[in-house]
């Protein structure tokens, strides 16, 4: 590894993860801004033009605000327990590739921070890390309401990874690759050749699954107000606080970049060949990438402003009963199929 | 005879439900375009209808003379026991020989019911349309009897809230306006 | 004794009595105006009519009496009257009556200061029309004064002639009479005449209309704004029974309160007028010791320790000067803890008044005097020479108040004192001269048992709230007696004191507040 | 070099948080210092050019099993030094007694077989997914159906255990 090698990731680190800092503020303004507009309200629209400097008001607020540590709180876990959860947050966007690759010093760069062939798993591992986070804050805060949050959450998180796995290996017998480049690769070409197509079933099983995962709406049962005020953070306020809130919003754009990457041809423009254009294709595919990712982020505050939250004995149901079952017979087609063109 | 009622039997649609959910994803779009309802508080105002019961005034006869006879009606058939009234003689000669020496209102007590209004027999008190007389204290949203005449000045001629991106006259008692 | 009959509920009535009285006693309801128990009968108002069976037209109740009629006459067989007071007739005529009264009356109850205790008023609402046929202009004419606290709004006039009736009936004055005739008539005065005596408050109360009003209070509240205490007025030794009318820790009036043992249905306007003097006064709030010329403020623990200490060192050279204006029970507790000399200062007297109807003003201008002297056996007959040929060296107070005017002869004597203890409500002459000064109650504010110079005990009830840090006189004679005496007693309440004071003086013996009650009791069975 | 520095500072960490683990009292802070160990192992791992195993590591033991068991531990609550009291002795000497079996069987396998613990060669084969799935369903299939079976059994177990009535 070489000086350059090393100042190039560097480089792609701190871009990747400014943008994904800028894109969480982007998505308190959005989540305001839409929230309103779907209520026939303004919303936010004082600081600054159109209120978009809102983020940074917010910010502020966070930072003027007092930091409060219950007295009855187990003081070590419970300062611990954010930065758990937000570094895996923000960790897992290393390995998606937001672009084709460019081609600076004679260099071609991969516009990916890392590519690990692993990567999928590498994605599933580090958000299964973050219910440590959500775990130890709900125990910590030595509250019913946190600990009974925390306590769903894990039960939740683990319920809906494995239909969220189980879907995405549908994919990945499809790409034969864990790596999430061979996935992309494997969706270039014409626009059919995108996985929603090949695998709508999968698709919405993931979809529903990843609106578990980020505890979104209809399935924050974690922080479900009208009962648990506010779930695993109710006691915590000030930055860590924001940390939460941070991670939250991280994960929403992991999720979104990474149903791009796995459904909708990642950074892929339809019906074009970004490697024969240059600089133009990276620039085109990383706007395609951008452009997709803010459909979806976009549709997560559209669910969450539409549907009802679901009741815990449902979430548990539809993620055991449905979508598991769903998601192992659909390996089985998959697999299936595979076999039976393989053996053409 | 009873009624045979088909119990709703759900389709394989409804059973999938993603119908319903794109349908209701289609409304929460539609409201997404629309106008909106808010109104921008301090640089608009909304224009109350008539009718409205916001904050009191004490009316006078076009000589000046205030209407009120310190008959405690509106006091007796207030629901929150706002109003306080000190009676005196009046400091005018004919006429009727009763006078509020105070009228205070106590504005964080009542309830703008408008019974006040419909207890006097003088049509001395009525409810304006002015909403927004917030204060930082609870004391200065007591409103004696030279603020509520000062408000009768105020809305006599024409609707307090002239156009909605209008700024208002100022309160005749102390308040915080943005 | 007639037997009747009034709306199918049968009596058997005293003779001669007429059938307003025979119906009000048992609970019927008549309307009336010009009626008043005690004043002649002139049947003007014309609002009791009744029906009675067997006479042609309507009868004015109030001037028809009830008689006996021979055995065969009897209505049906054994009722010696039938009265039927709700037919319809009678209904139609009272509405008629009222028409009429309200033809000239103005409709100004929010100005009225009678509304709310107003018959017309009332009666319009109960028994008369809902809105009136006449369209012209109504008589107006102006008010008048007519001396003594009292105006007149002719307006409001319904021309009853109770207020008439009284100045001649009750005060014997003859001040006021009907003047003029017909539509031209008023209550009215001579102008080298006008109506002062001091029963004259008492035409406003008997007023069934705004029209004659007190100076005192018109303008001033609402009757439904005030609370009512039945209590007893502490002007003169009458003992006068009265409703003290009071609001937000204000007394807004007096008016007298019936009671036929003592002041019948009236009171004077010394007493009605009386709660005056205790409005503007320098009022003692906390315990206060001489330091000096001027007073040092101290807690409560404290001044009674140091009254404790200063009485105790005087080794019974301590006498008590109990006062005829504060309870039966601050005076008998006063007696309780001083074992030697008690005695008073100088009664406050004036002349006594009688007028010809028997209502009294007595002489003796104190509420108590009887009482005390009841309740505190042997009173030094001449205070001023026991003191000194006993070598007093120190006095325990109870003060007498704003009344109380000190002479030379007794500052000189308060001078040589040791240590001179007040228990007042006021910065008086006499605390001014103490050494320490224990914040008691004012009238209107304290309660207890006082006892007229009928030998009548009557229960004083509070209107007004307790001032700052002052206690009852009782209370603050208790714990004295408590850091004075080993044996301490603990009263919880004036019950408790009343009964101690019952096992003393054998007169006070079995009286609760309970039976007290409104009326008072006449000590020793007598009645007055 | 820098490597093996790195190795030894893992595995330093790996041993500290183990020896934690025992040594603490308080479970939740035994459960966080075992997921810190499972993750310097899975380091350990990736410098091994395992990266299938080391992310399975994080993914299994320290993302799932973990998580459960900070759950139970959660749940029952325990001040956990006076849950057994009356096995205290007996355990104490059971495990004594397999702690010793562990690494007499460790030393046996040392001094009697140089090579087992050595570094890997170029080609690690656990570091690929291919040879990962070929070894598991050729060379290693009757284990890997065992282990299957024993989870199945488990699973059919705790269904049983959980729900009264089926």
């Amino acid at each position: 590894m070489d000086l350059l090698g090393f100042i190039i990731i560097l480089v792609k680190v701190l871009v990747v993860f400014a943008a994904t800092m800028i894109t969480v503020m982007g998505m308190i303004y959005a989540e305001r801004r839409v929230s309103a507009f779907m209520q026939g309200r303004l919303g936010p629209n004082r600081v600054g033009p159109k209120g978009l400097l809102q983020p940074i008001a917010d910010g502020i607020k966070f930072f003027m605000k007092e930091d409060l540590i219950p007295s009855g709180a187990d003081k070590p876990i419970f300062i611990l327990a954010p930065a758990i959860l937000l570094i895996p947050a923000l960790m897992t966007f290393a390995v998606i590739p937001f672009g084709s690759s460019i081609t600076i010093f004679g260099r071609e760069i991969a516009l990916q921070v890392a590519d690990v062939n692993v990567g999928i798993l590498y994605i599933l591992a580090l958000t299964s890390i973050g219910v440590y986070g959500i775990v130890l804050a709900g125990w910590s805060s030595n509250s019913k309401y946190s600990l009974l949050g925390g306590l769903r959450s894990s039960a939740q998180l683990i319920s809906y990874e494995l239909a969220m796995g189980l879907a995405v290996v549908s994919i990945i017998l499809l790409a034969g690759s864990l790596r999430l480049n061979d996935i992309i690769a494997d969706q270039q070409g014409y626009f059919l050749s995108w996985n929603v197509f090949k695998q709508p079933l999968a698709f919405i099983i993931f979809l529903v699954a990843v609106y578990a995962e980020t505890n979104r709406l209809p399935f924050d049962l974690t922080e479900a107000e009208q009962e648990l005020v506010g779930g695993y953070h109710t006691e915590y306020s000030s930055l860590k606080f924001a940390m939460f809130f941070l991670a939250e919003y991280a994960n929403m754009i992991t999720a979104a970049a990474l149903t791009v990457t796995l459904f909708f041809g990642g950074w892929d423009v339809p019906l074009l060949d970004e490697s024969s254009l240059g600089l133009l294709g990276a620039i085109l595919s990383v706007l395609s990438f951008i452009l997709k990712m803010a459909f979806f982020l976009f549709l997560f505050i559209w669910v969450r402003w539409t549907f009802p939250r679901f009741r815990y004995d449902q979430l548990m149901r539809l993620g055991w009963k449905v979508l598991l079952p769903l998601a192992l017979v659909n390996i089985f087609l998959t697999g299936g199929y595979l076999t039976l063109t393989a053996m053409k | 005879m009873a009624t045979i009622i088909k119990s709703y039997e759900p389709t394989f649609w409804d059973k999938l439900y993603f119908p319903a959910l794109l349908k209701g994803l289609m409304v929460t779009i539609k409201h997404f375009f629309r106008q909106k309802v808010t109104i921008q508080y301090p640089d608009e105002r909304h224009i109350p209808p008539d009718g409205y019961r916001g904050l009191h005034r004490l009316n006078k006869y076009p000589d000046e003379r205030i209407k009120c006879v310190a008959c405690e009606m509106c006091a007796a058939a207030c629901p929150s026991n706002c109003i306080s009234i000190i009676p005196g003689p009046s400091p005018w000669d004919d006429g009727k020989e009763r006078y509020p020496v105070r009228f205070d209102i106590n504005l964080l007590r009542c309830i703008y019911c408008g019974f006040c209004e419909m207890a006097c027999p003088e049509g001395a008190i009525e409810l304006t349309e002015i909403y927004d007389f917030s204060n930082y204290s609870r004391d200065d949203l007591v409103i004696d009897k030279d603020g509520l005449l000062g408000v009768y000045e105020l809305t006599k001629k024409q609707n307090y809230y002239t156009k909605k991106s209008h700024s208002p006259a100022s309160l005749p008692f102390k308040t915080e306006r943005t | 004794m007639p037997f009747i009959k009034i709306d199918e509920k049968e009596f058997e009535v005293a003779k001669g009595i007429t059938v307003l009285q025979a119906a009000l006693a048992n609970g019927i309801e008549i309307p009336h105006y010009c009626f008043h128990p005690v004043l002649e009968v002139v049947g003007s108002c014309r609002m009791c009519l009744v029906q009675v069976e067997g006479m042609p037209k309507l009868q004015a109740s109030c001037n028809t009496s009830i008689g006996e009629v021979a055995l065969d006459k009897k209505l049906d067989g054994k009722y010696d009257m039938v009265v039927n007071t709700q037919t319809d007739a009678v209904k139609q005529e009272r509405k008629n009556i009222l028409e009429f009264l309200l033809l000239n009356h103005p409709l100004d109850c929010p100005v009225c200061d009678q509304a709310g205790e107003c018959y017309l008023q009332d009666y319009t609402f109960k028994y008369g029309n809902a809105h009136s046929r006449f369209k012209e202009e109504k008589r107006v004419r102006p008010s008048e004064s007519l001396g003594s606290n009292i105006v007149i709004n002719q307006d409001r006039c319904i021309l009853c002639s109770r207020c008439v009736r009284f100045t001649r009936e009750i005060s014997g004055t003859n001040e006021l009479f009907v003047q003029n005739r017909g539509y031209h008539s008023k209550v009215s005065i001579l102008k080298d005449k006008p109506l002062e005596n001091l029963m004259a408050g008492n035409v406003a109360d008997i007023c069934p209309v705004g029209a004659l009003l007190n100076t005192d209070y018109i303008h001033k509240n609402r009757f439904w704004n005030l609370d009512t205490i039945p209590s007893v007025c502490q002007d003169c030794s009458a003992g006068c029974n009265v409703d003290v009318f009071s609001q937000r820790d204000e007394i807004f009036r007096l008016t007298p309160r019936e009671n036929h043992d003592v002041n019948g249905y009236f009171m004077c306007d010394i007493g009605r007028y009386g709660f005056h003097r205790f409005e503007e006064i320098e009022r003692v709030n906390q315990p206060l010791v001489r330091n000096g010329k001027s007073f040092d403020v101290i807690d409560w623990a404290e001044a009674i320790q140091k009254t404790a200490d200063l009485i105790e060192q005087s080794n019974g050279k301590t006498a008590g000067i109990v006062s005829p204006f504060h309870t039966n029970e601050s005076n008998f507790l006063l007696g309780l803890m001083i074992n030697g000399m008690l005695g008073m200062l100088p009664a406050i007297q004036a002349e006594e008044i009688t007028y010809p109807s028997g209502f009294r003003i007595s002489a003796d201008r104190s509420p108590n005097q009887r009482g005390m002297n009841n309740i505190c056996g042997g009173l030094a007959e001449d205070l001023s020479s026991e003191i000194k040929t006993q070598a007093i060296r120190g006095l325990y107070i109870l003060d007498d108040g704003v009344d109380r005017e000190l002479d030379d002869a007794w500052k000189e004597i308060l001078a040589k004192m040791d240590f001179l203890i007040v228990q007042s409500y006021a910065m008086t002459d006499l605390a001014k001269l103490a050494h320490i000064v224990l914040p008691g109650l004012a009238p209107y504010e304290r309660e207890g048992t006082i006892t007229n110079d009928q030998d009548r005990i009557q229960w004083l009830r509070p209107s007004l709230s307790i001032k700052a840090e002052s206690k009852p006189d009782w209370e603050i004679l208790m714990l004295v007696n408590n850091a004075l005496n080993k044996k301490a007693e603990n009263f919880t309440g004036l019950d408790d004191v009343i009964i101690k004071m019952g096992e003393q003086f054998p007169n006070y013996s079995g009286i609760t507040l309970f039976k007290i009650a409104t009326q008072g009791i006449a000590l020793n069975g007598k009645k007055m | 070099m820098f490597t093996s520095i790195f190795f030894y500072f893992l595995a330093s960490i790996a041993i500290a948080s183990a020896i934690f683990v025992v040594l603490n009292r308080n479970a939740v802070y035994s459960a966080i210092a075992l997921v810190l160990c499972f993750f310097s192992l899975a380091v350990i791992y990736l410098l091994l050019e395992a990266y299938v195993i080391a992310v399975l590591e994080v993914f299994i033991y320290a993302g799932a099993i973990m998580v459960l068991f900070l759950f139970v531990i959660m749940l029952l609550n325990l001040g956990l030094e006076d849950a057994f009291p009356y096995f205290r002795h007996l355990q104490r000497a059971l495990s004594l007694f397999m702690v010793g079996l562990f690494f007499v069987g460790i030393f046996l396998i040392m001094f009697n077989e140089q090579g087992i613990l050595h570094q890997p060669g170029e080609k690690f084969s656990a570091g690929d997914i291919y040879a990962l799935g070929e070894a598991l369903f050729s060379k290693y299939l009757l284990p890997f159906e065992v282990a299957s079976l024993l989870l199945l059994v488990a699973l059919i177990g705790t269904v049983y255990l959980a729900k009264r009535k089926i």
